[in-house]
């Protein structure tokens, strides 16, 4: 194992000790309320009653967008390993990934033309 | 084990920064409203962050009674951990880093995607419908603005044939700040990779996850207390990180005359810092829909023909 | 001191992946799914593979995960999920996961080389090259499958009916 | 998005658990909703599909108590109905109460009080833009930014106020039969110097609001509200004009000075939320235009044209009835007095007030469905509401 995969996993450690200890640092300090009422603990919602359930089926068009967003995604990860050597592989792989992402890219002009990631 | 002392140095030093980069912050958004500011805690009210802190552990933590109790306090706690441990990978000055990971922007990248599960954790769990609408759009506002990042981020690492942020200053202390180009792709990236950093790290205008004129305060609705305060954290190290990412792609790093590379790092993250809240202080915000659009539409296409352009100096230039 | 860390590791991957399977909660499945997903990368990690390490997390745990998550939101029972007291699907889920774990312990095994370590931080790299040579083809039929993907999140898009009012 | 037409009914029963759509309360205690006020939103995601208003939470029977007040105590018990312009709402109830006693008011005093009412029109409008900067781009980030510095203008023409009534807030300085404070020595200069501050500031507001991308994007063609639609829920003032109806009491109906000094009634056709911003920010112009007309041509002479109030019970009446309508700086403010009240007729019968913010309120059920959850703040806030006003 490298040192720098090391030091990587342990500035992840050390910035969960830091987030937790603060969190366990309010527990100790904090000031105890005189008073307890359970209204304390009732869900905002402007100051009224909640009206029905918050845990709803949502619409799919979030969904959709995740959809998209992971596609885009994996190309940016297909993308990626050529970023490295576009300079080794020259005009041919930019050639390469360009026809790889045109075709892609298609997809997305008709996503846009559908107007499905338009939102409303 | 050198790293592990730059590891901790790296931690402290941000979090100490980032209480007195909200307080410059408050300064600023206070002069550009022509107010005062901080004023009554120490010198300028120097010592406020360290009263706001204070204030913020001693209150009380209040547990909603419907909320989904494991994940309303994990929340915060994992919202700060991916704000901090975004910055492992990005260098001070020479050597000045904790991992100097060969994938360092991926590792950027990743941790930067990573933080809206926590939020839309936050805002599932409060059981709160404006937590929960909160959530949602800060899912998608940051999946739709994670792609342009990913592609204006790749400018500087085709450029510089290396994922290694050590690398990618180096390649600009050889050849010129990439944000100083002017033509493609040098000066359009660094304004991608500004405009997708506010989208990700929800600042105006696109900071419609917490929109407290529409949805009260959007996921940390129902937070109080040292938990709210870390969600308030996070945040600023988001943006603070950000801005060292940008300096350090963009900006040349801790590249720079007369004075010593740490400091001028220091400087241009501030910079960055202090554009990033002059905007804040100056717009208004954007609707989601609108947003959506400018993401998916414009960015998108605009990260992409970047790239190429990229690739297509680096072919043709041979650099 | 390895051993001990990838015991460790591989321990909380799978405590992990029995929570997500036995949560009776939709979405603490799908997080304590994300968890086992990060679990992996950091498995990646103390591999030395960097690259793997970097893109299960922009992938997986960000990308999937988000997918996942609105997936959840597209149910009307995110908290509870009486599906998995049948019996029937349970014994039904085992005989499926235990059929897929054998195919893959199988082809793991019985592929040679697979217990030699690449070279290195030199794999992205290679990675690359590999992609955009040798496997050129595959490289570019996949930006067909995405293509394809994405035409058919769009439909489906249209389908469900997107208009402001019901 | 079709526009909105004015329908005769509107369903305003809400089922708990409709399919998957999102029953939310949004007010009363929520930060955009100026004041208290609660609007039931069935949301499908962020889009509104219904909205039911719910006005009332700051009802504090101001008419009721008008039955047991006398003319004189009056005043003061409406200054707090729209607070943000009080100037306006005393001269309403006591031009009603000077044409029910027949009193006539000196000429100096009606141009005194129509250079408050613009004055007061600057200073509301100007609130009104910090308050919808806020609403548009939060209290945390530009909005507010704007928000103050509209407050730093507001301060100046308060400070006018001051000046005169020796009050920044609930002035009390209209009485029966003209004004109670004389202006003071130099007052002419201050006014000019004080709206050359704020003309000139103005063109800075019109660029970090009508001429900014994300301002234009966020109300163009949000809360499109039809002339019919408008005429038919008798929609008045800024929101009437800017859907494309010319009405202006100050020019149809003239009271005051404004015989004397001619208004330029402002108006935009497209009705939404742009064309609210546009009229209003028009429209302050207009008023330091008057306001300087006003006090430039001041005339001498007395500033009431009644006896100085002694006893609470001094005005009577014993029968009639009087309506005085007059465009306050959200629009029509009616006040409709029936003599007659106590047994010795100082005291009306019946006080009905017709605040313009109310009828504005009624517009939200049919306008908001179809529109996402940030445009409810901003169709609200471009409404100007006053919630003092609205519940009375």
């Amino acid at each position: 194992m490298a040192t720098a995969s090391l030091a990587a996993i342990v500035f992840v450690l050390i910035s969960a000790v830091v987030a937790s200890s603060l969190v366990v640092a309010a527990k100790l300090l904090r000031v105890r309320a005189k008073v307890d009422s359970p209204l304390k603990r009732r869900t905002y919602e402007c100051g009224e009653e909640p009206l029905g359930p918050t845990w709803i089926q949502f619409h799919p068009r979030y969904y959709v967008v995740a959809l998209v967003f992971v596609i885009f995604d994996l190309e940016a990860a297909f993308l990626l390993p050529w970023s490295l050597i576009v300079r080794e592989l020259g005009m041919a792989g930019v050639i390469e990934v360009a026809v790889f992402a045109l075709i892609l890219m298609l997809g997305w002009a008709y996503a846009v033309k559908k107007d499905a990631l338009k939102w409303q | 084990m050198h790293w592990l002392l730059w590891s901790v140095v790296i931690i402290t030093v941000l979090m100490t920064t980032t209480a007195w980069a909200l307080w410059l912050e408050r300064k600023l958004a206070a002069r550009m409203g022509s107010r005062l500011g901080p004023t009554m805690v120490g010198r300028h009210g120097l010592l406020q962050p360290i009263a706001d802190l204070l204030k913020l552990l001693q209150k009380e933590d209040i547990l909603p009674e419907a909320a989904d109790g494991a994940l309303f306090n994990l929340a915060p706690i994992l919202t700060a951990v991916f704000a901090i441990a975004t910055v492992a990978v990005v260098p001070f000055g020479e050597g000045v880093i904790a991992a100097d990971l060969d994938i360092g922007v991926l590792w950027v990248l990743a941790f930067g995607g990573l933080m809206v599960i926590p939020v839309w954790m936050a805002g599932w769990a409060s059981n709160n419908k404006f937590a929960l609408l909160g959530g949602m759009r800060a899912v998608a506002q940051a999946v739709s603005y994670e792609v342009p990042l990913v592609l204006a981020s790749m400018v500087p690492v085709i450029l510089a044939g290396s994922m290694s942020m050590t690398d990618i200053v180096h390649y600009q202390q050889q050849h010129s700040w990439i944000a100083l180009w002017p033509t493609l792709p040098g000066l359009p990236a660094f304004l991608l990779f500004l405009l997708a950093s506010l989208a990700e790290s929800n600042r105006i205008p696109f900071d419609i996850p917490e929109a407290e004129s529409e949805l009260v305060a959007g996921v940390s609705t129902e937070y109080t207390g040292m938990k709210f305060g870390l969600f308030y954290m996070a945040e600023y190290i988001h943006t603070l990180v950000s801005s060292a990412i940008g300096a350090a792609l963009f900006l040349g790093g801790w590249s720079g005359p007369f004075a010593p590379g740490l400091h001028w790092m220091l400087l241009k993250t501030l910079g960055l810092f202090v554009f990033i809240y002059v905007v804040r202080w100056t717009l208004l915000r954007f609707r989601q829909d609108q947003l959506m659009r400018l993401a998916w539409v414009w960015l998108v296409p605009m990260g992409l023909v970047l790239v190429f352009m990229a690739a297509v100096v680096v072919v043709w230039g041979g650099a | 001191m390895m051993q001990v860390a990838f015991g460790l590791v591989a321990a909380c991957l799978l405590l992990a992946a029995l929570f997500s399977i036995g949560s009776k909660n939709l979405v603490h499945g799908v997080l304590w799914l994300g968890a086992t997903l990060a679990m992996t990368a950091v498995l990646y990690l103390m591999l030395d593979a960097p690259f793997l390490a970097g893109i299960q997390l922009l992938l997986y745990v960000g990308g999937v995960m988000t997918l996942m998550v609105f997936g959840v939101m597209l149910t009307r029972r995110h908290a509870d999920l009486a599906v998995l007291r049948e019996q029937r699907r349970k014994s039904r889920g085992a005989f499926v996961a235990a059929a897929l774990f054998g195919t893959l312990a199988g082809a793991t095994v019985t592929t040679p080389g697979l217990d030699a370590p690449a070279a290195g931080s030199a794999t992205t790299v290679e990675l690359g090259r590999a992609l955009l040579t040798e496997h050129l083809l595959a490289f570019e039929v996949v930006s067909v499958l995405l293509l394809g993907a994405l035409i058919g999140s769009v439909v489906l898009a249209r389908k469900r009916d997107f208009g402001a009012t019901r | 998005m079709s526009a909105p037409q004015p329908q005769h009914r509107i369903e305003l029963a809400v089922h708990e658990g409709e399919g998957d759509l999102m029953l939310v309360n949004f007010g009363p205690q929520h930060p955009s909703t100026h004041g208290v006020f609660r609007i039931k939103l069935l949301l499908d995601g962020e889009i509104v599909v219904k909205a039911v208003p719910y006005p009332g939470f700051l009802h504090r029977g101001v008419e009721k108590l008008a039955e047991r007040l006398t003319f004189t105590q009056l005043g003061p018990i409406v200054d707090k109905n729209d607070y943000i312009a009080p100037m306006t709402n005393e001269q309403a109830i006591f031009m009603a109460f000077e044409k029910l006693l027949g009193i006539e008011v000196p000429r100096r005093a009606r141009w005194m009080r129509t250079l408050f009412a613009e004055l007061q029109r600057v200073a509301s409008h100007l609130l009104w833009l910090g308050t919808f900067a806020l609403d548009l781009g939060g209290a945390l980030g530009g909005g507010a930014t704007v928000f103050l510095y509209c407050f730093r203008e507001r301060e100046l023409v308060l400070d006018l106020f001051e000046e005169v009534t020796g009050a920044r807030f609930h002035y009390n300085t209209h009485t029966m039969g003209g004004n109670r404070h004389d202006l003071p020595a130099g007052y002419a200069q201050k006014v000019h110097a004080t709206l050359d501050v704020i003309a000139a500031r103005l063109v800075e507001y019109e660029h970090l609001t009508s001429t900014n991308r994300i301002f234009d994007v966020r109300t163009r063609g949000v809360g499109t509200i039809s002339s019919e639609l408008a005429l038919g829920l008798g929609l008045t003032g800024p929101v009437l004009r800017a859907s494309g109806v010319d009405h202006d009491l100050r020019r149809d109906a003239p009271y005051g000075a404004y015989d004397e000094v001619p208004v330029n009634v402002m108006t935009e056709t497209s009705g939404d939320c742009l064309a609210r911003a546009l009229v209003r920010i028009r429209e302050m112009t207009e008023s330091i235009r008057l306001a300087r007309a006003l006090i430039d041509g001041m005339p001498e002479g007395p500033i009431c044209g009644a006896k100085a109030i002694k006893t609470p019970t001094q005005f009577k009446a014993a029968s009639g009835q009087v309506y005085v309508g007059i465009e306050t700086p959200r629009g029509e403010l009616g006040t409709y007095v029936i003599a007659g009240g106590n047994e010795r007729g100082a005291a009306p019968y019946r006080l009905k007030i017709r605040p313009p913010s109310y009828h504005a309120m009624s517009v939200l059920p049919y306008v908001l469905p179809g529109h996402m959850v940030s445009d409810v703040v901003a169709i609200l806030g471009s409404l100007d509401p006053i919630m003092g006003e609205v519940d009375r």
